[in-house]
């Protein structure tokens, strides 16, 4: 524990924070470029999330404290999941408390308490997307959990610093088992992250609505922060993805030295993710609700696809 | 003074327990003393169990020869760290569900209350008996009067032909089992009726007679457990007993099978193969997915957790599984692991199921429906409840930092780090297993989102007029806050807890796991080395609440703080009832289209022109259509056959016997 | 003497099994019953010829036993009830005479090369009897499960009897006295229920054939 | 002494009941007899266990540790018999059943009947033997018929017929054990003196030997009521009143099995071979599987349960042709509690048809509601029967089952299957009769269920504690049955 470890997790742990909205407007702002709109601009969301920091909060007059409480809960899964993922720099102080699984979990978490909000107040469409959320999470968990079995396969260990370790500091390796996981994963975060073709972030059909259906009842502050948890959750993944598949440049444990090509490579990676995702979203389209189970258990099966291949070729 | 002898004072509790039950039989006309004293006392009891049991672990086997039972076999008992850990298990778990007892029976009238509390002391004796039995007569009667007694709890209220069918079916299958336990104990024994389990853990059998040895006893303590396909009797026997027994039977007497298998499979027998190890994974997966699946389109809300139990015996199962494969391979190591995990999750078990039944035992009580799809609403009304509810829906989802996560965390460790075994085959089904007992735990977290959802959040989707509900009282709070923070300590202090399951690890494949976990101090888990795999839920569970407190002080100190309550909003929508929010069929209505071809799926959907237009929806056990039903056929065809030849005329019996004489003389010819 | 005796006992062993078979296939009940008293007879006197031969003096008492019970007494129940009861018809059988004759040469066969071996051994005169002893009983079995009325079917077991007490005196030289007496007393006692019954069954179904007491089925 | 006393009492008891049976004390004459019959076998008892196997009246009579708890066994259940019956009879004649004349019968025919069991057991002559069963089923044959339905008139020609038939082959294996006999020890008495016969059993001639025993096992067998000899059991048992069917299945069938059993070892003896075993371990699992497939058909609740005492019969006959120290132990403490339990069951059953007015087990509906004891005497002698722990019963299947397993693995899956299915069978059928609403009327007197619970009690007793001198017992009897 020497003070440098714990600044540096420090750091990452605002970082994350203050970082996680720009993705999220960088993302809109390609969608915006690629579909030739001019669009609101990179710091929108930082926008909105004041904007809704001033609103006066609605309550709905049977909403129990669990529908309160909830958003905080949310807010702090995301960002301890954020802020866990080797962002910046590997073994931070933190990261051995929770390895990859107890990752999933607390996405699992996050999910179980939005959902039971959702329901909380017992209108239609609340409980319809809370149902939806929970059909689309049982199935990108064990795909989300595959994928990191795979990667800790190759590295013999389930916390994300040692992964990021052998897969980033030994000589350079092509693991056919971690094609057929990079492309599950990808599944797995635009379902997760309610992006197409499983959800649509940005309208209210209740034919096919899944995020937004869940937080319908929020306003206000409360909304404010689901909103940015959902971003930390994007940016959650993108950094795990990036930890998985493009671990490159992620700096040793305290040697600040590193920090700033960290820095750039991190932003960099970014800027890429961001424009992938948005390309994916625009070319492809958003799928009937009763399509996403299929579509979820391919993610699935490639994912366990890639832990047998592993097998098979051996490591 | 022999009296300090840890086993002394086990019997000595099951004594006190025995003498409890009579006590209720006697106290027939004073209903409240049976409640206020009774029960409370049997807590005691099972207090004073646990503490033993704990004290016991890891202290050298201590025997005990009671002058009963058969002549040359006098009941042996004996108390090991096997025993001690299932002790402990009964006497936690116990405790809770007691004190719960005293407050939820208080309503019922003097006989029934009587027996009931009679039939429920035996039942605990009963059971510790079975942990502390030490030959097979022993055994068998403490397993047959454990199954007697919850046969008569389970059929409490037989007026109800449902329940007496389903009485009759669990006593069947149990029947059925205890013989096929009888059968495996045959071979195991010495001859000349040696039955003790010493000798059998002297003899040695051939692979051919240890592994029928070992189909037998899955057999048997199968049916106990419920691994398919022997489990039918489960969701009709739990939602058909008092919510206390239920805890009882599911948190506990489960239990007992798993304990049997283990007795079985790694203390009497010499010998492990590794296909044993194969079948019981396979066999507990599908028993897993197979449970969590039917839990998922349940609408009873008890029948939901009973299959739940069957999700979670299957997991256990998955661990003994894997314990077994490595202990074939001598990967001893590995084998504590999967044995750790596998005891773990029982303990957990025991925990989150006995809270959760008591939970539904209150709704019950409060509201007498136990349709999901008239409840609703209820942690307006019941928060107290709901709260403690909570605790264990989140537990049994296996969400971290509770105690559902550890076992969960820990047996897919034991998977990930099982690669390298010398079967090829087994190489390739690991990865597999691993998946599916993934998936079965994220459609566990499904479930439990169904259940808390639709009984305590919403609106109440059926009013009952005049009904007053109101929350829990003060003893029914007390067993459910201490299971609910059984489920918190077990999750946050796991390391603690391990270091004396090492003790049962030992003694069963002579490896532990504590030694390595705990090699970073106590908050750390780290099964193998640090850097390969580490957890620690104290640090996880501080660090949300840390988050969380953080986040509102912020968000309390920039914000402006004004509330208003108003309307739901819905999309705008313009008047909503109660009636739309989803039902529980609604919510189970996705799993049962993506795994369609397991259900028996019987609906009746109203035309659009129905005057009154009913939706009935039911999804069948295959497993009545593809098993039962033909053996009772058979057993049918079989009879009436046979019936043929009590035919009435005397001249064919005559001829009988004739064609016997004929027969034998010619056969000594 | 003696081994006129011998020839003797031999000659009645052959009676006894012609009468079995007779009584196989007789069809009228009276005459069953005279072929029954007869057969009683022709025991009695082979019982007395092996008293003499071998001077066994409690194997008197037994013929004299026997000449009572079953050569004066049982006929003489047997003919009174038949005349209470009136029923002279004929017996039907369930199977036709020539079947019932076959399978009981079949069983004759069976038995003596059943007996063969151990009539080798036997220390009396009366070495083959035993075969035929064993065939005679095999025989009224046979006669028991071929008759539909009850009357016949006793008669049937009364020989069965007679089979037995033949065995008993030809192999052995008789029971012991006490052992002799006791199967006396049950026989008479055996009768005697026996009249209750039919009268009974009489009543009840105003018809002695057993085709009535066929309710007591698993259906 | 005590033997004399043991047969005098019933003997005169019968036929002082022959006069007085109809009077309104002749019931409790009845049991004061079956008491005093009880106080002897008690005596005589003390008088085995204390100072060995005894022989009197020049050897005529003979009594060993294995049929001296018969002996005890009978006069116990015959007592208590008495005792069920007593009320029993008043409800059936308050009912109209029964005259007066029946009812002298039935009491001096009970007396009688005992008195032939006990002869049976305490005979020291095979050929006595044979007279006693005989006279044993000419004793009950009247009362099977007592009610002079067409239905118990059917049932009792038949139970006459072929046991009588039955009960002449025996005579005939008899004669061929004499037969043997007579050439080691000699024409006369002596030849068919028991004692004597084990004593040459070595020498005895094996072909004569087997060929008696086939004879025998035939004889006896249908009077045990072996498939497929047992067709005579159930509409017996049925038919007749229920005390009747009481100490039919709780005694006669032993004494029979008693009686199978002594020849066995006569013939294991001359043989020195397993042969008699393998017939009787066939006859027994035949009997088993056959029994309780019936079972699972029945609708009459006496017949039923005749049917469960044909398949513990086979069980018994099994444990025996299985041999060995520990399956005869268990064979014998099967028969023990098997006659304890179902006599207590048959009593229950009893009260419960005269409560219901029927024997159909569709008719008959919570009897605990109406009268817990009977209910409770029902449901928890079922489950004793059934073999369900703590109960005795269960004592001897442990280890007759687990001995199968070892010795005889190939048997146990039939034996699996056929506790199975009898279990779901009887139970079933219980558990609706015992559980669930009703319209009942009360029994115009009070019924006896002290005999219920006084022999479940006892089995309960030797399900968990096994008396030492009772083991004893039973040990020396297996040392001797081999």
């Amino acid at each position: 524990m020497n003070y440098s470890g714990i600044l540096l997790q420090l750091f990452q742990d605002t970082l994350v924070v203050l970082v996680a909205p720009l993705l999220l407007g960088w993302v809109n702002q390609c969608r915006a470029w690629l579909q030739n709109r001019s669009g609101a601009g990179v710091l929108q969301p930082y926008r909105n999330l004041v904007k809704l920091f001033h609103k006066d909060a609605v309550l709905a007059n049977n909403a129990s404290p669990l529908f309160r409480f909830t958003p905080y809960i949310l807010f702090a899964c995301m960002w301890l999941a954020a802020s866990l993922v080797p962002v910046v720099a590997t073994d931070l102080p933190l990261s051995p408390a929770v390895d990859v699984i107890v990752l999933v979990g607390i996405f699992a978490l996050a999910r179980v308490f939005i959902s039971l909000a959702a329901m909380d107040i017992g209108t239609s469409f609340g409980t319809l997307g809370a149902r939806r959320e929970m059909l689309v999470g049982f199935l990108a968990e064990p795909a989300l959990l595959m994928v990191f079995f795979t990667a800790s396969m190759i590295s013999h260990s389930t916390s994300l610093s040692t992964i990021v370790e052998t897969l980033a500091h030994k000589q350079f390796v092509i693991y056919p088992s971690l094609a057929f996981a990079s492309v599950a994963f990808v599944m797995v975060l635009l379902a997760e992250n309610a992006r197409i073709p499983v959800d649509n972030p940005s309208t209210h059909l209740e034919l096919t609505m899944i995020h937004e259906a869940m937080i319908l009842e929020y306003s206000a502050r409360h909304l404010a922060l689901v909103e940015w948890s959902s971003a930390l959750k994007l940016l959650a993944y993108t950094t795990i993805g990036f930890a998985l598949f493009a671990p490159w440049g992620i700096a040793e444990s305290g040697n600040w030295g590193g920090l700033p090509l960290a820095l750039a490579a991190l932003f960099a990676k970014l800027l890429a993710a961001g424009a992938g995702l948005a390309l994916l979203e625009t070319v492809s389209a958003k799928m009937r609700i009763f399509r996403v189970p299929e579509f979820m258990g391919t993610a699935f099966l490639l994912a366990v696809l890639g832990l047998l291949i592993h097998f098979l070729l051996g490591s | 003074m022999p009296a300090s002898l840890p086993i002394d004072w086990v019997i000595g509790v099951i004594g006190y327990w025995l003498l409890i039950g009579l006590a209720g039989l006697v106290l027939q006309r004073t209903p409240r003393l049976i409640t206020t004293l009774l029960f409370p006392a049997g807590a005691l009891g099972a207090l004073i169990m646990a503490i033993v049991a704990l004290g016991a672990l890891g202290q050298a086997p201590n025997i005990a020869v009671l002058p009963l039972g058969l002549p040359d076999l006098p009941f042996h008992l004996r108390l090991d760290s096997l025993s001690a850990f299932f002790l402990l298990l009964l006497g936690a778990a116990g405790i809770g569900i007691s004190v719960y007892s005293a407050g939820y029976f208080r309503k019922m009238e003097g006989n029934t209350l009587g027996l009931l509390c009679f039939e429920y002391h035996v039942f605990l004796a009963a059971m510790a008996l079975v942990f502390l039995a030490d030959d097979a007569y022993l055994f068998m009667v403490a397993w047959e009067t454990m199954a007697l007694s919850s046969y008569f709890l389970v059929t409490t209220d037989h007026n109800v032909p449902e329940i007496r069918r389903a009485g009759f079916l669990y006593l069947l299958i149990a029947h059925v089992g205890a013989i096929a336990i009888l059968m495996c104990f045959g071979v195991m024994q010495g001859g000349h009726g040696d039955y003790t389990f010493a000798t059998m853990r002297q003899g040695h059998l051939t692979t051919f007679w240890a592994s029928v040895t070992f189909l037998l006893a899955l057999f048997g303590f199968g049916a106990k457990a419920g691994i398919l396909p022997l489990h039918v009797w489960l969701p009709e026997a739990h939602p058909a007993a008092p919510s206390p027994v239920s805890a009882l039977m599911s948190g506990i007497m489960l239990k007992t099978a798993i304990y049997g298998i283990l007795r079985v499979t790694f203390d009497l027998l010499d010998m492990q193969l590794w296909w044993w190890g194969a079948l019981a994974l396979t066999l507990g997966l599908v028993t897993a997915l197979f449970g969590v699946m039917f839990a998922a389109v349940q609408t009873d809300m008890k029948r939901l957790l009973a299959y739940s139990s069957i999700e979670n015996i299957g997991i256990i199962l998955v661990g003994i599984g894997l314990a077994i494969i490595f202990h074939a391979f001598h990967k001893d190591a590995l084998a504590a692991l999967a044995l750790t995990a596998t005891l773990y999750h029982a303990l957990n078990h025991a925990f989150m199921k006995g809270l959760l039944f008591l939970g539904t035992g209150s709704v019950l009580h409060a509201t007498g429906e136990r349709n999901l799809g008239k409840l609703g609403g209820l942690i307006h009304r019941m928060p107290k409840l709901a709260l403690l509810v909570l605790v264990g829906v989140l537990a049994i989802a296996g969400l971290p930092p509770l105690n559902g996560f550890v076992s969960e965390w820990l047996l897919l460790q034991a998977f990930l780090l099982s690669p390298g075994l010398p079967h090829p085959y087994l190489n390739m089904l690991i990865p597999i297993a691993a998946a599916a007992l993934a998936l079965a735990a994220a459609l566990a977290g499904y479930v439990m989102v169904k259940f808390y959802g639709i009984i305590f959040l919403g609106q109440p989707r059926e009013e009952k007029p005049g009904k007053q509900v109101h929350d829990i009282g003060i003893m029914e709070r007390l067993g459910l806050t201490w299971l609910a923070l059984g489920c918190i300590l077990l999750g946050i202090f796991p390391v603690f807890f391990i270091l004396h399951i090492d003790y049962v690890t030992q003694m069963l494949v002579g490896q532990t796991l504590g030694g390595t976990a705990a090699q970073t101090g106590w908050m750390w888990l780290t099964p193998i080395q640090p850097e390969r795999a580490s957890y620690s839920p104290l640090i996880l569970f501080l660090i949300i609440i840390v988050g969380v407190v953080f986040t509102m002080q912020v968000v309390k100190k920039f914000y402006h703080g004004r509330l208003r309550r108003g309307p739901a909003w819905d999309c705008g929508f313009p008047e909503q009832t109660a009636r739309m929010q989803d039902t529980a069929e609604g919510f189970g209505q996705p799993i049962r289209q993506i795994f369609e071809l397991f259900f028996g799926i019987i609906r009746e959907v109203p035309s659009p022109f129905d005057k009154k237009p009913h939706y009935h929806g039911e999804t069948r056990d295959l497993f009545w259509d593809w098993c039962y039903v033909p053996i009772a056929r058979f057993t049918e065809k079989l009879s009436a056959l046979i019936g043929k030849l009590q035919h009435g005329r005397i001249h064919v019996y005559l001829l009988y016997s004739f064609v016997t004489l004929l027969a034998l003389l010619a056969f000594i010819r | 003497m003696a081994n006129y005796s011998g020839q003797l006992i031999n000659l009645f062993a052959a009676l006894l099994l012609l009468i079995a078979f007779a009584m196989l296939s007789q069809r009228r009940v009276l005459s069953l019953i005279n072929l029954f008293a007869l057969q009683g007879l022709i025991l009695s006197i082979s019982t007395a010829i092996v008293a003499y031969s071998s001077n066994q003096h409690h194997l008197y008492y037994s013929a004299a036993l026997t000449l009572l019970l079953k050569v004066i007494f049982l006929p003489w129940i047997l003919h009174r009830l038949i005349r209470k009861l009136n029923v002279k018809w004929d017996v039907e059988t369930l199977f036709n005479i020539p079947t019932t004759m076959l399978v009981g040469i079949a069983l004759v066969v069976f038995a003596f090369n059943l007996a063969a071996p151990i009539s080798q051994m036997a220390g009396t005169i009366t070495k083959g009897t035993l075969g035929i002893a064993m065939a005679s009983v095999l025989l009224s079995f046979l006669m028991m499960i071929t008759r539909s009325k009850a009357v016949p079917q006793v008669i049937g077991f009364l020989a069965m009897e007679n089979g037995l007490f033949f065995a008993a005196t030809s192999a052995t030289y008789g029971m012991p006295m006490v052992v002799e007496l006791g199967i006396a007393l049950d026989v008479l006692v055996g009768m005697f229920i026996l009249g209750i019954f039919f009268f009974q069954i009489r009543e009840t179904f105003d018809s002695l054939d057993l085709k009535h007491m066929e309710k007591l089925k698993e259906e | 002494m005590e033997i004399l006393w043991t047969l005098t009492i019933p003997l005169t008891g019968g036929l002082l009941l022959a006069l007085f049976g109809g009077r309104r004390f002749a019931a409790e004459l009845n049991s004061a007899m079956s008491f005093g019959t009880f106080i002897a076998a008690a005596a005589l008892t003390v008088r085995v266990i204390t100072d060995g196997p005894i022989t009197a009246l020049n050897e005529q009579f003979f009594v060993d540790s294995f049929n001296v708890f018969l002996v005890a066994l009978t006069a116990l259940v015959g007592l208590t018999t008495s005792l069920f019956s007593r009320p029993y009879m008043r409800i059936e004649q308050h009912h109209g059943k029964l005259s007066t004349n029946m009812l002298r019968l039935y009491h001096s025919m009970y007396q009688l009947f005992t008195f032939t069991m006990l002869l049976a057991l305490l005979t020291n002559n095979l050929g006595i033997m044979w007279v006693a069963m005989e006279a044993a089923t000419l004793t009950t044959v009247l009362l099977v018929s007592l009610y002079r339905t067409p239905a118990s008139l059917e049932a009792a020609w038949k139970y006459f017929i072929l046991c009588g038939v039955g009960i002449a082959q025996a005579l005939f294996g008899t004669i061929l054990v004499y037969f043997a006999a007579e050439k080691l020890l000699g024409a006369g008495g002596n030849a068919l003196l028991w004692t004597h016969l084990d004593s040459v059993k070595a020498h005895l001639e094996p072909t004569v030997l087997s060929l008696a025993f086939v004879f025998l096992l035939v004889g006896y067998g249908t009077k045990v009521g072996l498939a497929p000899l047992h067709n005579w059991l159930p509409d017996a048992h049925a038919e007749g009143p229920t005390p009747v069917s009481a100490v039919l299945s709780g005694l006669l069938l032993n004494v029979a099995l008693y009686a199978v059993v002594r020849s066995k070892v006569l013939v294991d003896g001359a043989l020195g071979s397993h042969f008699a075993g393998d017939l009787m371990m066939g006859f027994g699992l035949l009997s088993v599987v056959m029994a309780s497939f019936f079972l699972s058909r029945q609708k009459d609740v006496k017949r039923m349960f005749a049917y469960s005492s044909i398949e513990h019969m086979g069980l018994m006959t099994f444990a025996f042709g299985m041999g060995g120290p520990v399956a005869t132990f268990a064979g014998m403490l099967h028969m023990t509690v098997h006659s304890l339990t179902k006599s207590a069951i048959f009593f229950a059953v009893g009260h419960a048809t005269q409560k219901a007015g029927t024997q159909l087990m569709e008719n008959i509906r919570g009897l605990i509601k109406t009268s817990p004891t009977i209910g409770w005497g029902l449901a928890i002698g079922s489950l004793a029967i059934l073999g369900m722990p703590p109960f005795g019963v269960f004592a001897s299947e442990f280890m007759i089952i687990t001995t199968a397993m070892h010795a005889y693995p190939w048997t146990t899956p039939f034996l699996l299957a056929a506790l199975g299915v009898a279990f779901a069978a009887i139970f079933g059928r219980v558990q609706t009769m015992v559980f669930g609403e009703t319209v009942d009327q009360r029994l115009p007197h009070p019924p006896a269920l002290v005999p219920v619970f006084v022999h479940l009690g006892l089995v309960l007793l030797l399900g968990l504690y096994i008396p030492p001198y009772l083991a004893e017992w039973y040990r020396q009897a297996a040392a001797l049955i081999g």
